[in-house]
């Protein structure tokens, strides 16, 4: 074999852990509400200011948040991007579009796919609205929204993403 | 150079399985706790603010990302962290305020270890070519160095069950320990060996955790008018990473540590030390030098817990309370890093 | 107050995609040996190492410090770990610093690394976790509509970013460590590179690279007798700020103001772009310069772009502010040393050192790293003065 | 507040680095393929197995390969009886230091056993080789009793 006399350079080391995850207080019960098909926010009871999904506590005040808020699942594009490259382990093709998105009724953009929507067309301040997949598949996951699709509603003015209220934008 | 105190300290209770607790809902309560013994709002009361903690523990980058999240920390603050057991970040900070960037510094250290199998993920912290191939765990290799001292005649499986028991027994006034009881030493060699020649009991458990701590300079400490234990002397020293060219019956790093924090300036009443086997308390405590007039673990140390990345600072924060109670007037604190010791820290601690 | 520390050896290693020589020690080790070469000094002159990286899932070793204290010489010496996300080459830095400026200690050394060819940055930063949305395309795809935001609001044309690439890639040509080398680099060859995140074409794009950085900084006495130009630590800051919460500033984050407002009072600036010669700064996607030329008082709000644009950023252009002379994380990026790699070309700069690159006659120079989502930050000024 | 119920999902962090060994390290694999195993001598003249790139005590560079035996005897051991899924060998085995002969530093690796009995510190062993070696740690499968 001529691999006889060949010279280690590199080796090939696997590394493997285990983890059993466990979902934080907060993220498990929005979670819970996901499966149901709703989008729960909290608010900080000092700045009120509402987070999705919420992580039990306020990042700008460092204070626990505790009091739930329903919200829509109509949300505004804060900002995106058109991605043309695979994200590992995920079977979604490019180019696709991640969007920050802010739902109504809350005060802090997530992430999300947008779909059904001409790539180039997607701009900051237009409305959206959560596309679920069918109930029976609902899971404790956020991918129990599909994606996000273009609804017909007027933009939103830039200084106003981020403070559009639970019940919607009138424009 | 002025002098820094530690003026506060708090910890979670230890629990082998935080559950539905993330690391950031770990954290707050144990920081709301030291604010209100501070009697500061949150941390931006503090100039500096240090974490330590492990990305492997959880298994995702950036754990310490989630801490920052607990501090309120609206406007920006100084802050910086070491993937290191926070008795590290605690030096940071101590840097810091010596250097006149920083009057008073918020230091915490979280480790949620029981979503993974601890000693396999600490595996990969020994040599990535040699030895974290081989998958051999830090258990297997405390049991190594408990035989050579067995071997040796160092030390007896009684005195390592005597060091369990006495554990357990000083955790039973520890209301944050996990496992406490009034065990024997006999109760001890009665267990079976797991990794022998180490006993389940030698070990420490596998805790989820966290723990706080304040220091200041002498000067804020007093205008905040609280109790506060003087930090005398820190210092911290490593070894080589090979385990066969170090004498494992011995911590030389710990020894080199202690004397240039200045540990043998006067008695030692009381020593924290952060042996997660039961025979490396009794190495660090000959290391050491220390005697019958020094209480070793009172807290129970951490075979009664381990929150792994704030057992080192808590070994700090537990010879404080215990200077600000006035049990002790002197005392040191011990956290190690790495396999059998490899990296060790000393506090000195005095009472004002 | 705080000691006077200078920097007095630097030592860097040749930035490539895959250092396929070395083990992860042996990286670390060449940049530790250059800098003690540099310093004219051995490892018996150091009381300390500060070593630095970015997750430590890069290349697969917990706490790697434990394994590298053999090659970094520090046994029977203290070894500290910084990680900061992006920053912490800058962090670490200023950590070691600070071990000098505190009086604790008279010399150390510091190292920051990242061996990236070990792993895949795009995996170790987008593993899944359960339960989340599983849509994090990378570090552009998180930076991308920062930056679309940045452009709605400033209004810059749309080849800003495209002459930012070019000018970092020509500075890089001029650094025979920089990892890509693309002198006959065109703005039509950028602007038709691959779209990855839109606005982010793929020659906009930092590489991803092998590679270590390190210094010795000494105290005021050793620096004095150091055989080489000392550069003189004259301020030093970091901020942080959570990486998400209603109402962030995410284009202009407050962290990074209020941190270059630090560090500019400490060495006594008023006009970063009139007192200062030079300045490394962070870019790992090119629209960060006009943001961060803004971000840090370089030029008014919704101007960056002007100066990018006038050249003034441009070693080719004479410009009066030139950045990231070394051709920046654009041509190089081991991402737990790139913040350390900005420290010490600022360091370089001051003290003349920097060959092809070296702006001519430099007395005052800044370097810059941030880190996570724009949210940790630490920035140094290094002069050829002590005041 | 509505109470959650506790979410948990195991979840496997699994990567397969590409490492290059360097010349040091690279050595040792390439015998270990060869069914050699090679040492390095330190600064003091200590033979250490497997070789270490720098000496620990002094910082320099090392170089010098000393072929050593595949017999050695153990310093220390540990007696692992319930293996960990990661771990080489599904029966309980040792883990153990070992000191080859011409050696003076013992090495990590782990040592077949029937028993724990039948270990013992002082004892003689041998390298046991992989079927098929590859230029890795474990292309020594374990070390078995002489």
């Amino acid at each position: 074999m001529s691999e006889e006399n060949e010279v280690i350079t590199g080796i090939d080391a696997p590394v493997a852990l285990k983890y059993n995850f466990t979902a934080g207080a907060a993220a498990a019960r929005f979670l819970t509400q996901v499966k149901k098909g709703v989008l729960t926010g909290q608010r900080c009871p000092k700045c009120s200011q509402v987070y999705v999904p919420p992580r039990g506590s306020c990042a700008a005040c460092g204070v626990p948040t505790e009091e739930e808020v329903e919200l829509s699942d109509k949300a505004t594009v804060q900002s995106f991007t058109i991605v043309s490259i695979p994200i590992p382990n995920n079977p979604i093709q490019p180019p696709y579009v991640i969007a920050n998105l802010v739902a109504d009724g809350a005060n802090i953009s997530f992430i999300h796919l947008m779909s059904e929507c001409v790539n180039e067309e997607v701009h900051i301040g237009q409305r959206v609205q959560a596309q679920w997949k069918p109930q029976e598949e609902w899971d404790y996951a956020m991918d129990n929204i599909r994606y996000f699709t273009p609804i017909d509603e007027p933009d939103v003015p830039v200084e106003k993403i981020g403070h559009v209220p639970v019940s919607g934008w009138e424009g | 150079m002025k002098d820094i105190a530690i003026v506060g300290y708090q910890q979670s209770d230890l629990v082998s399985d935080a559950g539905a607790c993330n690391e950031v809902e770990m954290i707050i309560p144990v920081l709301g706790k030291l604010y209100e013994q501070v009697g500061i709002t949150n941390a931006q009361d503090v100039d500096f603010v240090c974490s330590g903690s492990c990305d492997y523990l959880q298994g995702a980058a950036f754990a310490f990302v989630m801490g920052v999240d607990a501090l309120g920390a609206v406007p920006p603050i100084k802050e910086s962290h070491v993937e290191m057991d926070a008795a590290w970040a605690l030096y940071e900070s101590i840097l810091k305020i010596r250097m006149g960037q920083a009057e008073s510094a918020l230091i915490y250290g979280f480790g949620k270890s029981s979503p993974g199998e601890l000693p396999i993920v600490l595996s990969q912290q020994l040599d990535p070519y040699y030895l974290a191939p081989l998958w051999v765990d830090t258990v297997s290799l405390a049991a190594m160095q408990a035989r050579m001292m067995l071997d040796q005649g160092l030390i007896t499986e009684q005195d390592m069950a005597e060091v369990v028991a006495r554990s357990r027994q000083n955790a039973r006034r520890n209301p944050h320990a996990q496992l406490a009881g009034d065990v024997s030493a006999d109760d001890v060699l009665a267990q079976e060996t797991f990794v022998s020649p180490l006993r389940k009991a030698d070990m420490c458990p596998v805790s989820d955790g966290a723990s706080a701590v304040v220091i200041a300079t002498v000067e804020k400490a007093r205008e905040w008018g609280i109790p506060y234990a003087v930090i005398s002397g820190i210092d911290h020293c490593i070894e080589t990473h090979n385990l066969g060219m170090r004498d494992l019956t011995d911590s030389s790093s710990t020894r080199t540590a202690a004397k240039n924090a200045g540990m043998h300036n006067g008695a030692v009443d009381v020593a924290e030390l952060y042996a997660p086997f039961s025979h490396q308390e009794i190495i660090l405590t000959r290391a050491l030098g220390l005697d019958s007039n020094t209480s070793i673990n009172p807290s129970g140390g951490v075979l009664a817990g381990n929150p792994m990345m704030a057992a080192g600072l808590s070994r700090i924060g537990e010879v404080f309370n215990r200077i600000v109670s006035g049990e002790a007037s002197r005392g040191i604190a011990h956290a190690t890093s790495g396999p059998c010791l490899q990296h060790n820290l000393v506090t000195v601690l005095e009472k004002a | 107050m705080a000691n006077l520390a200078a920097v007095v050896g630097i030592g860097q290693t040749k930035y490539t995609t895959k250092r396929g020589d070395v083990s992860i020690a042996g990286l670390v080790r060449e940049a530790a040996v250059n800098a003690l070469a540099d310093a004219e000094l051995t490892w018996n002159d150091i009381d300390a190492v500060i070593l630095g990286k970015a997750p430590d899932m890069f290349e697969g070793v917990v706490m790697p410090e434990i394994y590298l204290t053999d090659a970094l010489g520090c046994n029977g010496k203290p070894m500290l770990r910084v990680h900061t996300a992006g920053s912490v080459g800058g962090s670490t830095a200023i950590v070691a610093a600070s071990h000098v400026q505190s009086g604790t200690f008279r010399r150390v050394l510091t190292v920051a690394f990242e061996k990236q060819s070990e792993s895949n940055a795009m995996w170790a930063l987008s593993s899944p976790q359960p339960f989340s949305t599983h849509l994090n395309a990378g570090a552009g795809g998180y930076f991308a509509p920062i930056i679309r935001e940045y452009m709605r609001r400033s209004g810059a044309p749309y080849d800003v970013g495209i002459k930012v690439a070019v000018k970092d890639r020509l500075h890089g040509a001029r650094n025979p460590l920089a990892h890509l080398q693309k002198p006959d680099i065109t703005m039509k060859e950028v602007e038709e590179s691959f779209m990855l995140w839109d606005p982010i074409r793929f020659l906009e794009s930092c590489p991803s690279s092998d590679g270590a950085c390190a210094m010795v900084i000494a105290n005021e006495e050793l620096a004095g007798q150091s055989p080489k130009k000392p550069a003189w630590i004259r301020g030093a800051a970091m901020r942080s700020e959570p990486t998400m919460y209603a109402g962030r500033e995410e284009v202009s984050p407050q962290a990074g103001r209020d941190c270059a407002a630090d560090v500019y009072q400490q060495a006594g600036i008023t006009d970063p772009r009139r007192d200062l010669d030079v300045a490394e700064i962070y870019v790992p996607f090119s629209w960060y310069e006009p943001m961060w030329l803004e971000n840090l008082g370089f030029a008014p709000e919704g101007e960056g772009w002007k100066l990018t644009m006038e050249g003034a950023t441009s070693l080719d252009e004479n410009g009066d502010i030139p950045w990231n002379p070394s051709g920046g994380v654009l041509s190089s990026n081991p991402i737990g040393a790139s913040g350390m790699i900005r420290f010490a070309e600022a360091a370089r700069q001051v003290r003349g050192d920097a060959e092809q690159h070296q702006v001519e006659g430099a007395k005052l120079a800044m370097g810059h790293a941030y880190g996570g989502g724009a949210q940790f930050f630490a920035m140094w000024v290094v002069g050829a003065e002590k005041s | 507040m509505s109470q959650p119920e506790i979410l948990n999902q195991a979840f496997e962090l699994a990567y397969t680095y590409t490492r290059s060994t360097g010349p040091v390290i690279g050595r040792f694999l390439t015998e270990l393929k060869k069914r050699n195993i090679v040492g390095i001598k330190a600064s003091d003249g200590r033979v250490i197995v497997p070789p270490m790139e720098y000496d620990p005590d002094t910082a320099q560079e090392l170089s010098e390969f000393v072929e050593v035996g595949q017999e050695g005897e153990i310093v220390s051991f540990a007696w692992v009886k319930e293996p960990r899924e990661a771990h080489p060998s599904d029966k309980p085995f040792a883990w153990a230091l070992i000191r080859l002969d011409g050696a003076d530093v013992p090495m990590v690796h782990c040592v077949a056993a029937g028993s724990e009995e039948q270990v013992s510190t002082g004892a003689r062993v041998k390298a046991v080789w992989a079927e098929e070696t590859i230029g890795f740690i474990t292309d020594i499968r374990c070390f078995e009793l002489v």
